[in-house]
C-alpha cells in the first residue's frame, strides 16, 4: 500500500535534505570554464619554470593579481618567437597586432561584497597554491578550494589574522 | 521511591482473532471488565467511545508511564538549549555583540525554556503514537458504533485458557449482545 | 606624475575610446557580452533595448545575486590591456601606462568646475575614472577643503542628460549632428558676417581663455566679448569701488584676519565669491583648542536666515530693502562713538531709524562698539542676490565707508591682489547684447555658460536670439537657451578638459582632465581653435597653449603635480582713502517685502540636474527638492498661511504659486524665495523642480534687482507637501508641544565668557547609574560599562577609531553629507521618498532653534552633524537576529550588508536613528523579483562613478555610516605591508577631509598624540545621550558663542 | 487542589449539555455540520472570506515584487501594521491553549464545549501571525537565516541575544505543541466520523485522518495521560510566548518600550483579546451550526467574566505605565507617554482606552453577561481595542530621543489591505475546518454528560 511507501520515503527524504544542507560542498569546486585559448599553466609555470609574478605583476602590490596585457605574451611569442606556428599562439599574435584585447574568463570569482587583497596575503607569506592549488601542474585551471566564507575564516583563525566582518565586507 | 516500570509502557495489541461483545452503557462495560479480570483472560481489552472513568482499575491496567518520557525528553531539550547557545556564543565563534559578556547566560533562558517544552512535548506524543499503535489506517474496524455510543469487550485468542465456546458464553453471560467470533482477514 | 589618458575601465568591463565610435570595429565589440563603452550605452538605454546582464555588471549587482543563494553567478571576464606604453609617448587607448596599477587610486591636481570660485582640487581617479574630488591642500583658495556643490560636481560628469553629440535646433526641434557639420556651418557664417561676432561668456577666471577669446576675435576680424553673470554682486561692488576709491575692482577679503565681522545680507560661506576660502578663514578663528582669545565675533544682519547667519554670534533680522539703512545706522552709531570718517550720516535720526528697522537700540550699539574696538581687524561685507536691492551700489558704498572708517582697507580687505579688476557691469553687457540683437547687429553669437533664457526669463530671448545670423550655445546639455538657438556645441566637463584659473590675482591653478570625454564633446577653448580654422596662437589645441605658456614660467610637470602657482598674499598693503558720496536714505515700502536669494546648494540653478544637490537639505529649513516662500511665524499667524499651503506670490503684474514655509528668524515683514529653481530643460532630475523666482525680479530688463521690493501673498487654498528631512513644528529641544519638559541636552551651547571661566560650561553630568564600590561611586561591572571605563568586558588594544565634532566650528554647510554620499555610493531617492521619510544620507545635519521663535533677534540656530556613533555597547547589535551588525576589534560597529535580512529592529533600537534601510532597489534596472515601478533610479553612466571599494547595497538591506571602513582598510593594508602602524592623519574620513571649517576629526583614540584623542579629552567634549550607557565613539565639543 | 475545588463548585452548576441528549444524539448532533451539505449561509460567508484571501495573496505577491516601499513604514517608524498584526494575532491565539490547558488542569468541565474550536482558532491565528512576521522583513527569501543551522560561513550562528530569535523559537514551539495537542484530541472524534461515514471517499479521508483509532482502553489511558502532560506543558508555554513577544519591545531602549511591566501586561492583554475572539466565534458557531445545547449561556457567561477580569488588569497596566513614566522623572520617558496620549496619535490611545477598559465594564451585570447581542458587540469592540493597543505601542517609535528624527507614519492602501487580508486568511481556514472536523470535542463532551454519575470524580 502506498501509505507504507510514504512511511519510508518521507523520513528518508527529510534526513537526506538535512544531510545535504549540512554537508553540501561548494558549488564552485572544480569550476573550470573554457578560455578563449587553452592557456596551459603547466608548460609555462611548470616545465619552463616561469615565475608567477612574471605575468601576475600586481600580486605583491595590489588587491588584484592582474592578468598581463597581451604584450607580455609577445615578449616570447612575438614575431617568429617561440611556438609561433602553434594555432592558438597565431590567434593571440593576430589579436595583438589588431590591437584587440583577449577577454579571459574569471575562474576564482568572489562575490562583489567580498574584498580580498592579494598583496596582503603574499606579504604575509601565504603561498599561492594554498588557495589556487598546484597551478604549475594545471593544464587547465580549475577551482580546487571552496573559497567560501568558512574557508577564509578557518585560515584566518589558524593564523590569528583579523576576523572582523569589516576585514572582508565593507 | 517511584521509578518507571516496564509494565507501565503497555502497548495496544492488534485485534485480529478473538471474541467481541457489545455493551450498551459505561456501567455495563465496567462490570464486564471487572468480571473478565477475575476470570483471568490476560490481555483482554475494552473498546470505548470516550474514556470511561475507572475503567483502568476495572481492567487492572497500571498508570501510563509516559510522563517519564516527558521528563527525560524535557531534560534533554534543556541540556541542548544550554549547550548549543553557550558553545556557539562563547566557544565556536565568540563575537563582540554590543560589548556584552560572551557567557551572558540570562539571555539564553527564553530559548532554553522553549527547547525544553518543545522536545518534552514532541517526544511524548511520538511515544504515545508508538504505544497506541498509531498511525495504522489499515486497521480493521470491528463495529461501527464503538466510537459513537456503544462499548465493546474484546478477548483475544492469545488469552490464557482461551476456548472459543466458553469465551462466547462467558461474554454472553456478562450481558454482551452481538457476540461475534472474529477471524483473521484473508491475506490477498 | 600624472597622465590624462590612463584609460582602463573597471575590472569587469572593456576599455573603449570615443575615437572609435561608430567604426566597424566598435560594432564588433558591441556584440561582445560585456561591451560597456558608455556612449553607445546611453543610446541603448534611450532606445530601451538593453540586456539585463550588462546592466548587472555595471551596477556591481552581485549583492542581488547572492540574495538568491542558489543562482550560479554569471561568468565574469577579465579584459587586460593589449600593450604597455611608457609615459614619454602619447599612448593609444589600448595601452596601459606603466605607472598605472590596476586597483590603485591616483590623485591628480586640478581645478573644481563647481562654481566660479576656482578652488584647487585633487581628483581621485582609479583605472582612469574620476571617483572623488578633494580640496588641494597646496591651493590657497580651497586649502584642502571642498564645498557641497564642489563635491557634487563630480556627478555632472556622469550625468545621463548631457548632450552626447552636437545638435542642430530646427524650429525648436533638436536633431543629432556632428562636429564636422557644426564647424563648417560656424566658419561659413563667421566669414559672411565678419566683424559682427559676439561671444557671451560666464564670468571667466581663466586668463588663458580670455586671451584665447581675444586671439580668436582678432583672427576672425573683430567682434565683442561680453561677460554676463547673474545673482552676484560683482557689478555693484566694482562700481561702488570705482565711486568710492576711483578704481573699479572686486577686492579680496581676509576673514582670518578679522576679529569682528559684520555681514549685511552676505552669505559669504554659502554663496559669495569664494565660499570655501572664506569659511576656512572664518573657522580658523573659531578653533578654541588653540586659544579662545583668537575667537572672532560675527554679527549677521540678514533678510533671510542663511547658512552663514546660523554661525553668527548675533543674528540681526532685517527687512529686505533696509540693508543700506542698517549700514548707515551702524555708521552713525560708530561716529557717535567717535570713529571718524563718516559721511552723510549726520542727518540720520538714530532712534527713528532704529525704530524703523525694528531692532533694539543696544543691539546696534553693541555692533558699533565691537567694531570700534577692533579697528583694522574688523570686516564689513555685503553681497549676494539678496543684497541686490534697487540701491545696491549705494549699499556697497556705505560698506566701503564703514570699512575705511574702521581702517580695514589693506588689512582685512585686499585691494591689491584683487578678485576682479576693471569695469564689470553684467546687466549693462546683457542689455547691450539685446540692443545689438534688436538692431540686427549680431552675426555669429556664441553663448558659453550663460543660460540667458532661464536666468533672465523676462528678456524674451526666444525671440531676440533669432535676430542673430547664427546662435551657437556652448553648454553641456540642451538647456533653455540651447533650445532657442541654432546649434548646441556640447561642452566637456571640467574633468574632461584642459584649462587654468586665476580666481585671485597671483594664484594660478591648472585644470587637467582625468578621463577621456565620455561623449563626443569639446571644451570651449578647443572649439574656438577649430572654429578659427584648426589653429590659433600657433597651437592645435588648448593643451599645447597652456603647456607652452606655463613652461615659460615654471616646470610644467611640477606645476601639474603641485596644481597651483603662486601664494596667497596675507601681508597688509594697499590702504586707500574713501571719497565717495553717500546718497541720502530712501524709505522702504511699508508692507511685506521680499528677498530673492541663491540657495546654498543650487546657487544659480545651473546644476539643477544634480540629484546630490537637489536632495541636500537646505541648511536652515531642511527642505529638499523644491523652493518655497518663507514667511515669519508672526506673519503666518496674522495671514493664516501655514506650512505646505500654496500661496500666490504677486509682485507687480507677475505672480508665482509657491508652497509656504514658516521660517523662524525672519524679520516679521520679510519674505524669502530661493532662486535657481524651476528649470524646464535641464534633464530628467531637475526639470520642473520648484518655480523660477527670477520671474519676480525687478529693475529694467535685464533684471538686476532681486531684493527689497514689496510683495503680496494670498492663499490659493491648495496644499503641497514639501519634502523635508526634519520636522518644522518642533522648535528648540526644550519646548515640546507646549509641555515644558526638561530641555534635552543634545546641543550644548555656552557663551565665550562662561566658557573662559569654566571649560565645562553648560555640560550636565550624565545620569549614569552608579554604585558605591569601596567608598566611591563607580559604574558596576554588571552595568556593562563601555570600553573607556575600567571593568568593561571588551578592550580595544590596537586601533580604536573615534571621532570628534566641534559644534563651535560647524556651519552646517552640508559638504560632509555630499562627500559621504559620494564616497559610500549612497543612493539619492527623490522627492516622494524623502516625503515618506526615507532619505538615505548616512550623515545628516540636525538643525535646532534655540530661543523664542517669536523674537527673531534672540533666536539662535544650531547645527549638529550626526552619523553613526559606533557605540561600544551598541543597542542595534543586541537585537539583530542574524548577527549582521557586530562589533569589530577596532571599536567600530560593522554592518554586514550581505548578512542582513532586513528586520529593521536595529533601526528601531538606535537612539540616534542614523540607520538607513534600502526600501528600494536603487541601482539595478530590475532587482531580484522585478520592481521597476520605482522611477528615480541611477541611470548610466552614473554607475561609472561608483566607488568600487564600497559594496553597492541591494533592496531590503540596512546600511549606515561605517567610519569609512574602506578607507581604513586600504590604509591599514598599506601600513601592514610596510610593517608599520597607521600614523595620525594618514586616514581621513570623507566628511573630515572635505569639511571647510575643520569641525570633524577622525582618528585612533588609543594614540595619545592623535588629534582626536586630544579633543576627546577636551573640556568641551561631551557625548550624546550618554546616560543610556551605550558609550558612543563620537564626541561633540560644545557650541561656544561670542556674544557679550 | 483547593482552588480547583472552589472554582469547580462555582462553575459546574447548571448542566453543560442541555436538552436531555443521549450519547448517540451527541455524536450525531455534533458531526451533523460535517456530514450535511454546507448551508447557503456558510457558502456566502466562505466565498466572501475566500475572495479576501485571494486578494491578499495577490498583494503579498506584489509586495515581494516591489519591496517594502509600497508600505507606509519609514525611517523612525520601522515597524508598522505588519508587526501590529503579528502581536494581535499571537494574542488571539492564546485563548485557545489557555482554555484547553489551564482549564483542563483545573478540571473545568465547562471547557469541553469550546476547547476544540478554541484550539483550532489558536493554530490558525498563530499561522497568520507567523506569516506577518516573515513578510515584514526586507529579504523574506532569507528568512531561514533566523534558524541556527550548520552553514558554510564558518559556521556563522544566529545571535541568541536577539528577542527576534526568541520569537522564532517561541512561536514555532507554540505552534507545534498546540498542533499536536489539538490533533491527538481530535483523533477519537475523527474515528467516530469515520465510522459514521457512508460514502467511500469520506471513509478513506477520515480513515487516514483518524490514524486508525479504535478506542481501545489501553490507548485511551495513554491518551488521557498525554493530554494532561501537554496541558501541563502548554500552561507555562502560553505564558512564555507572549512574554517573549513583549520582550521585542521591553528589551529595546526606546522610551515607552523599555518597561518591565510589559510581560504581564501583554499576557493579560492576550488572554483578553483571545477570549473576546472565542466569544465572537462561539456565538456565531452555536447559531450557524445549531449547537445551542452544547455551547450554553453558562459557557459564555464564564468567558465574559474572564474578559472583564483581564480587561481590568489591562486597565491597571495602562495607568501604572503612566504613573511610572511620570515618577521616573526622565524627560524622554515622560514625554513618550504624554505624546502617546496627547500627541498626534492620541486618538488611537483613546480608542484603546474606551474599548479595552470601559467596554468590558458592562459585564458587571449578570443580565448583560447572559445577553448574546451584548457580548457579541462587546467582544468585537474589545478586539478592535486590542488591535489599537498594539498600534499605540508601535507608534511610540515616531517620536523618540532626538527631535530631529521625528516623523509621522501614514499607512498606505497596502497596509490596510494586508490587515483585512489577515482576517480573510484566518476565517477561510476556520470555516474550512468547521466543515471537515467536529467543532466540539465529542468524546470529552460525553464525559461531562449530566445523565451519568461519576463525571465529576
Amino acid at each position: 500500500m502506498n501509505l507504507q511507501l510514504l512511511k519510508i520515503t518521507v523520513p528518508v527524504a527529510a534526513v537526506a535534505a538535512l544531510a545535504f544542507l549540512i554537508l553540501s560542498p561548494s558549488r564552485y569546486v572544480g569550476y573550470s570554464p573554457d578560455q578563449p585559448i587553452p592557456f596551459n599553466h603547466k608548460i609555462h609555470a611548470g616545465d619552463n619554470k616561469i615565475d608567477c609574478k612574471y605575468c601576475h605583476t600586481g600580486v605583491e602590490t595590489s588587491a588584484h593579481a592582474t592578468v598581463p596585457p597581451s604584450s607580455t605574451c609577445m615578449n616570447c611569442h612575438g614575431g617568429l618567437g617561440i611556438a609561433s606556428k602553434q594555432e592558438h599562439v597565431k590567434w593571440l599574435t593576430n589579436q595583438y597586432y589588431e590591437n584587440k584585447p583577449v577577454s579571459w574568463i574569471k575562474v576564482h570569482d568572489q562575490p562583489d561584497f567580498v574584498y580580498f587583497n592579494h598583496s596582503r596575503h603574499i606579504q604575509r607569506g601565504v603561498d599561492c597554491s594554498g588557495c589556487h592549488g598546484n597551478i604549475a601542474e594545471a593544464v587547465k585551471v580549475k577551482q580546487v578550494q571552496s573559497l567560501n566564507m568558512g574557508y577564509c575564516v578557518d585560515c584566518h583563525r589558524e593564523n590569528n589574522a583579523p576576523n572582523d566582518c569589516s576585514t572582508c565586507h565593507r | 521511591m517511584y521509578l518507571p516500570k516496564l509494565e507501565q509502557f503497555y502497548k495496544h495489541k492488534e485485534m485480529d482473532e478473538g471474541v467481541l461483545g457489545i455493551f450498551e452503557t459505561p456501567e455495563a462495560i465496567m462490570e464486564a471488565a471487572e468480571k473478565t479480570k477475575e476470570k483471568g483472560y490476560v490481555g483482554f481489552d475494552c473498546l470505548l467511545p470516550f474514556p470511561v472513568h475507572g475503567i483502568d482499575e476495572a481492567m487492572g491496567t497500571p498508570r501510563s508511564g509516559l510522563p517519564w518520557v516527558t521528563f527525560f525528553a524535557g531534560l534533554f531539550g534543556c541540556l541542548i538549549g544550554i549547550l548549543f547557545q553557550g558553545l556557539t556564543h562563547s566557544y565556536d565563534w565568540p563575537l563582540n555583540i554590543a560589548g556584552k559578556a560572551l557567557n551572558a547566560w540570562y539571555a539564553y533562558v527564553p530559548i532554553i525554556f522553549e527547547l525544553t517544552v518543545f522536545s518534552a512535548g514532541i517526544y511524548t506524543v511520538v511515544a504515545l503514537l508508538f504505544l497506541a499503535g498509531l498511525p495504522s489506517p489499515s486497521r480493521r474496524i470491528l463495529h461501527k458504533d464503538l466510537t459513537s455510543h456503544r462499548f465493546g469487550l474484546w478477548i483475544p485468542k492469545s488469552a490464557k485458557g482461551y476456548v472459543e465456546s466458553d469465551v462466547v458464553s462467558f461474554v454472553k453471560g456478562l450481558g454482551g449482545t452481538e457476540v461475534t467470533v472474529v477471524q483473521p482477514e484473508k491475506q490477498k | 606624475m600624472m597622465k590624462d589618458e590612463s584609460f582602463q575601465k573597471e575590472k569587469k568591463s572593456h576599455w573603449m575610446s570615443y575615437e572609435l565610435r561608430g567604426t566597424h570595429r566598435e560594432k564588433e565589440l558591441q556584440k561582445q557580452e560585456f561591451y560597456t563603452s558608455p556612449d553607445p550605452l546611453i543610446q541603448k538605454i534611450k532606445a530601451g533595448d538593453f540586456d539585463r546582464k550588462t546592466f548587472l555588471k555595471f551596477m556591481g549587482a552581485s549583492v542581488v545575486m547572492t540574495s538568491v543563494g542558489c543562482v550560479q553567478k554569471p561568468a565574469e571576464k577579465i579584459v587586460p590591456y593589449v600593450n604597455i606604453s611608457s609615459i614619454s609617448n602619447e599612448g593609444a587607448p589600448t595601452e596601459q601606462y606603466d605607472f598605472v596599477k590596476h586597483g590603485h587610486s591616483y590623485h591628480y591636481a586640478s581645478v573644481c568646475g563647481g562654481c566660479s570660485a576656482g578652488c584647487g582640487v585633487l581628483v581621485k581617479a582609479r583605472d582612469g575614472r574620476p571617483l572623488k574630488l578633494e580640496g588641494n591642500p597646496n591651493h590657497p583658495i580651497s586649502q584642502g577643503a571642498l564645498c557641497a556643490s564642489g563635491q557634487a560636481s563630480l556627478f555632472d560628469l556622469y550625468d545621463s542628460d548631457r548632450a552626447p553629440e552636437p545638435m542642430q535646433i530646427v524650429q525648436g526641434k533638436p536633431k543629432s549632428s556632428d562636429w564636422v557639420v557644426l564647424d563648417k556651418d560656424v566658419r561659413e557664417k563667421i566669414k559672411s558676417n565678419a566683424g559682427k561676432t559676439v561671444i557671451v561668456t560666464k564670468p571667466l577666471n581663466s586668463p588663458t581663455s580670455k586671451d584665447l577669446i581675444a586671439e580668436f576675435l582678432k583672427s576672425i576680424g573683430g567682434g565683442k566679448h561680453l561677460e554676463v553673470g547673474f545673482y552676484g554682486s560683482e557689478s555693484s561692488i566694482a562700481k561702488a569701488n570705482e565711486i568710492s576709491f576711483g578704481k573699479a575692482l572686486v577686492p579680496n577679503y581676509h576673514f582670518d584676519k578679522a576679529r569682528v565681522i559684520l555681514s549685511i545680507d552676505c552669505d559669504f560661506m554659502g554663496n559669495f565669491l569664494s565660499p570655501v576660502e572664506f569659511q576656512r578663514d572664518f573657522a580658523k578663528r573659531r578653533d578654541l583648542t588653540q586659544s579662545n582669545k583668537a575667537m572672532n565675533q560675527f554679527f549677521a544682519a540678514e533678510t533671510h536666515p542663511t547658512m552663514t547667519g546660523t554661525s553668527a554670534d548675533q543674528r540681526i533680522p532685517l527687512k529686505p530693502g533696509d540693508q543700506r539703512k542698517f549700514a548707515l545706522v551702524v555708521a552713525r552709531a560708530l561716529s557717535d562713538l567717535g570713529v571718524g570718517g563718516a559721511q552723510g550720516v549726520s542727518g540720520i535720526n538714530l532712534e527713528a531709524a532704529i525704530a524703523e528697522l525694528g531692532i533694539s537700540k543696544d543691539l546696534v550699539q553693541k555692533v558699533a562698539k565691537s567694531l570700534a574696538d577692533a579697528r583694522g581687524a574688523s570686516l564689513v561685507v555685503a553681497g549676494g542676490a539678496s543684497a541686490e536691492t534697487s540701491d545696491a551700489i549705494d549699499l556697497q558704498i556705505a560698506v566701503n565707508m564703514l570699512n575705511s572708517m574702521l581702517g580695514n582697507d589693506g588689512k582685512t580687505i585686499d585691494p591689491v591682489n584683487v578678485r576682479k579688476e576693471g569695469k564689470i557691469d553684467y546687466s549693462e553687457n546683457l542689455s547691450q547684447l539685446s540692443q545689438d540683437l534688436k538692431s540686427q547687429n549680431v552675426g555669429v553669437l556664441f553663448l558659453y555658460g550663460v543660460n540667458v533664457a532661464y536666468s533672465d526669463p523676462l528678456g524674451e530671448w526666444g525671440k531676440l536670439l533669432h535676430q542673430a545670423a547664427l546662435v551657437v550655445t556652448v553648454s553641456d546639455r540642451l538647456d533653455e537657451t540651447a533650445m532657442v538657438s541654432n546649434w548646441l556645441a556640447p561642452l566637456s566637463h571640467s574633468l574632461e578638459a584642459w584649462g587654468d584659473s586665476e580666481p585671485v590675482q597671483g594664484i594660478v591653478a591648472i585644470q587637467q582632465p582625468t578621463v577621456r570625454p565620455l561623449f563626443a564633446t569639446r571644451s570651449f577653448e578647443d572649439s574656438l581653435i577649430s572654429w578659427a580654422g584648426g589653429e590659433l596662437a600657433g597651437s592645435k589645441n588648448f593643451y599645447e597653449i597652456l603647456k607652452s605658456k606655463y613652461s615659460k614660467k615654471t616646470n610644467w610637470e611640477d606645476l601639474l603635480r603641485k596644481g597651483v602657482l603662486g601664494q596667497a598674499n596675507k601681508s597688509d598693503k594697499g590702504g586707500r582713502s574713501f571719497r565717495g558720496n553717500v546718497a541720502p536714505l530712501a524709505s522702504t515700502p511699508s508692507n511685506l517685502t521680499v528677498s530673492l536669494y541663491a540657495s546654498t546648494a543650487l546657487g544659480d540653478g545651473e546644476r539643477a540636474n544634480n540629484s546630490q544637490l537637489q536632495e541636500l537639505p537646505d541648511p536652515v529649513s531642511k527642505v529638499t527638492w523644491d523652493n518655497y516662500v518663507a514667511i515669519s511665524p508672526q506673519y503666518s499667524r496674522s495671514s493664516g498661511l501655514k506650512l505646505n499651503d500654496v500661496a500666490k506670490v504677486t509682485v507687480g503684474d507677475k505672480s508665482l504659486d509657491l508652497p509656504v514655509l514658516v521660517q523662524p528668524g525672519l524679520h516679521p515683514e520679510a519674505v524669502g524665495i530661493a532662486l535657481g529653481y524651476g528649470r524646464t530643460a535641464v534633464g530628467g532630475i531637475g526639470n520642473g523642480v520648484g518655480q523660477n523666482a527670477a520671474l519676480l525680479a525687478q529693475g529694467k530688463s535685464p533684471n538686476s534687482v532681486y531684493s527689497g521690493f514689496s510683495v503680496k501673498l494670498e492663499s490659493t487654498g491648495r496644499k503641497y507637501k514639501l519634502a523635508t528631512t526634519q520636522d518644522h513644528h518642533m522648535m528648540s529641544p526644550g519646548v515640546l508641544m507646549g509641555t515644558a519638559w526638561k530641555e534635552r541636552p543634545l546641543i550644548i551651547s555656552a557663551k565665550l565668557q562662561d566658557y573662559s571661566q569654566n571649560g565645562k560650561a553648560g555640560i550636565p553630568e550624565p545620569e549614569i547609574p552608579k554604585i558605591l564600590i569601596n567608598g566611591k561611586l563607580e559604574r558596576s561591572k554588571g552595568a556593562n560599562p563601555p570600553s573607556d571605563v575600567p571593568g568593561s568586558e571588551f578592550q580595544y588594544p590596537g586601533y580604536k577609531w573615534g571621532m570628534a565634532v566641534d559644534l563651535t566650528q560647524c556651519t552646517g554647510c552640508g559638504a560632509c553629507v555630499v562627500a559621504c554620499n559620494i564616497e559610500n555610493n549612497v543612493p539619492m531617492v527623490g522627492r516622494d521618498e524623502v516625503r515618506m521619510g526615507r532619505e538615505m544620507h548616512w550623515m545628516r545635519i540636525d538643525r535646532y532653534y534655540i530661543g523664542d521663535p517669536e523674537k527673531p533677534e534672540s533666536l539662535e540656530i544650531a547645527h549638529q552633524p550626526l552619523m553613526c556613533q559606533h557605540c561600544d555597547n551598541a543597542p542595534c547589535e543586541t537585537v539583530c537576529p542574524v548577527a549582521a551588525t557586530v562589533h569589530g576589534s577596532e571599536g567600530t560597529n560593522d554592518m554586514v550588508y550581505n548578512r542582513c535580512v532586513g528586520t529593521r529592529y536595529c533601526s528601531n533600537n538606535c537612539p540616534y536613528k542614523v540607520r538607513r534601510f534600502n526600501w528600494l532597489e536603487h541601482w539595478n534596472e530590475h532587482d531580484l523579483l522585478g520592481g521597476e515601478h520605482y522611477t528615480f533610479k541611477a541611470q548610466p553612466p552614473r554607475n561609472l562613478g561608483l566607488n568600487p571599494e564600497v559594496t553597492v547595497r541591494a533592496r531590503g538591506v540596512m546600511e549606515k555610516c561605517n567610519f569609512c571602513a574602506s578607507r581604513v582598510a586600504e590604509t591599514k593594508i598599506k601600513a601592514k605591508n610596510e610593517g608599520r602602524k597607521i600614523k595620525d592623519g594618514e586616514v581621513l574620513s570623507a566628511c573630515q577631509e572635505t569639511c571647510p571649517s575643520g569641525a570633524i576629526v577622525f582618528g585612533n583614540v588609543n594614540d595619545p598624540e592623535a588629534k582626536v584623542a586630544k579633543l576627546l579629552k577636551d573640556e568641551r567634549s561631551y557625548k550624546l545621550l550618554e546616560y543610556l550607557n551605550i558609550g558612543p565613539a563620537v564626541s561633540y565639543l560644545s557650541r561656544i558663542r561670542n556674544n557679550a | 487542589m483547593s482552588l480547583a475545588q472552589a472554582v469547580r463548585e462555582k462553575l459546574d452548576i447548571p448542566d453543560l449539555v442541555t436538552g436531555g441528549k443521549s450519547l448517540r444524539d451527541v455524536t450525531s448532533d455534533i458531526t451533523k455540520p460535517n456530514e450535511d451539505f454546507p448551508t447557503s449561509l456558510w457558502w456566502k460567508v466562505f466565498t466572501l472570506v475566500l475572495t479576501i484571501t485571494l486578494v491578499d495573496v495577490a498583494i503579498i505577491g506584489y509586495l515581494f515584487y516591489e519591496g517594502l516601499y509600497i508600505l507606509g513604514i519609514n525611517n523612525p517608524v520601522g515597524w508598522g501594521f505588519f508587526v501590529v498584526n503579528f502581536v494581535f494575532w499571537i494574542g488571539i491565539g492564546h485563548a485557545g491553549t489557555l482554555i484547553s490547558a489551564v482549564l483542563y488542569l483545573f478540571r473545568q468541565g465547562w471547557r469541553t464545549g469550546i476547547n476544540r474550536a478554541a484550539e483550532a482558532m489558536t493554530i490558525f491565528a498563530v499561522l497568520v501571525a507567523a506569516s506577518n512576521l516573515i513578510l515584514h522583513v526586507g529579504r523574506p527569501w532569507l528568512g531561514f537565516w533566523l534558524f541556527p543551522y550548520p552553514n558554510e560561513r564558518g559556521p556563522l550562528w544566529v545571535n541568541f541575544r536577539s528577542p527576534l530569535i526568541w520569537d522564532t523559537f517561541a512561536v514555532s514551539t507554540y505552534l507545534s505543541i498546540s498542533l499536536v495537542f489539538w490533533y491527538i484530541g481530535l483523533i477519537p472524534d475523527l474515528a467516530s466520523l469515520r465510522d459514521r461515514a457512508t460514502e467511500t471517499w469520506r471513509k478513506n479521508l477520515y480513515n487516514v485522518l483518524s490514524f486508525g483509532w479504535v478506542g481501545s482502553a489501553r490507548a485511551w489511558s495513554h491518551l488521557e495521560i498525554v493530554s494532561m502532560v501537554l496541558a501541563a506543558l502548554s500552561t507555562p508555554l502560553v505564558l512564555s510566548v507572549h512574554t517573549i513577544v513583549s520582550f521585542d519591545f521591553a528589551v529595546s531602549i526606546l522610551p515607552g518600550w523599555h518597561t518591565t511591566i510589559f510581560p504581564p501586561y501583554f499576557v493579560a492583554g492576550a488572554i483578553f483579546s483571545g477570549f473576546a475572539m472565542v466569544v465572537t466565534l462561539m456565538v456565531i458557531a452555536r447559531e450557524v451550526f445549531n449547537l445551542k445545547d452544547y455551547i450554553t449561556p453558562k459557557h459564555l457567561d464564564n468567558m465574559n467574566k474572564i474578559m472583564m477580569v483581564t480587561g481590568l488588569i489591562v486597565g491597571l497596566a495602562y495607568s501604572t505605565e503612566f504613573f511610572i513614566a511620570w515618577y521616573s522623572g526622565n524627560e524622554y520617558e515622560g514625554f513618550a507617554f504624554v505624546n502617546r496620549a496627547f500627541g498626534p496619535y492620541g486618538w488611537a490611545y483613546f480608542i484603546m482606552i474606551s474599548c479595552n477598559v470601559l467596554s468590558p465594564q458592562v459585564f458587571w451585570f449578570r443580565k448583560l453577561r447572559y445577553s448574546i447581542p451584548v457580548m457579541f458587540v462587546a467582544s468585537l469592540v474589545v478586539n478592535v481595542g486590542m488591535w489599537f493597543e498594539r498600534f499605540v505601542i508601535m507608534m511610540t517609535l515616531h517620536r523618540d530621543f532626538l527631535p530631529s528624527s521625528w516623523a509621522m507614519y501614514t499607512p498606505t492602501l497596502f497596509d490596510y489591505a494586508m490587515l483585512i487580508g489577515t482576517f480573510g486568511i484566518f476565517f477561510t481556514l476556520f470555516l474550512l475546518w468547521c466543515r471537515i472536523m467536529p467543532v466540539i470535542a465529542i468524546a470529552e463532551v460525553k464525559t461531562v454528560m449530566p445523565a451519568k454519575e461519576g463525571a465529576h470524580h
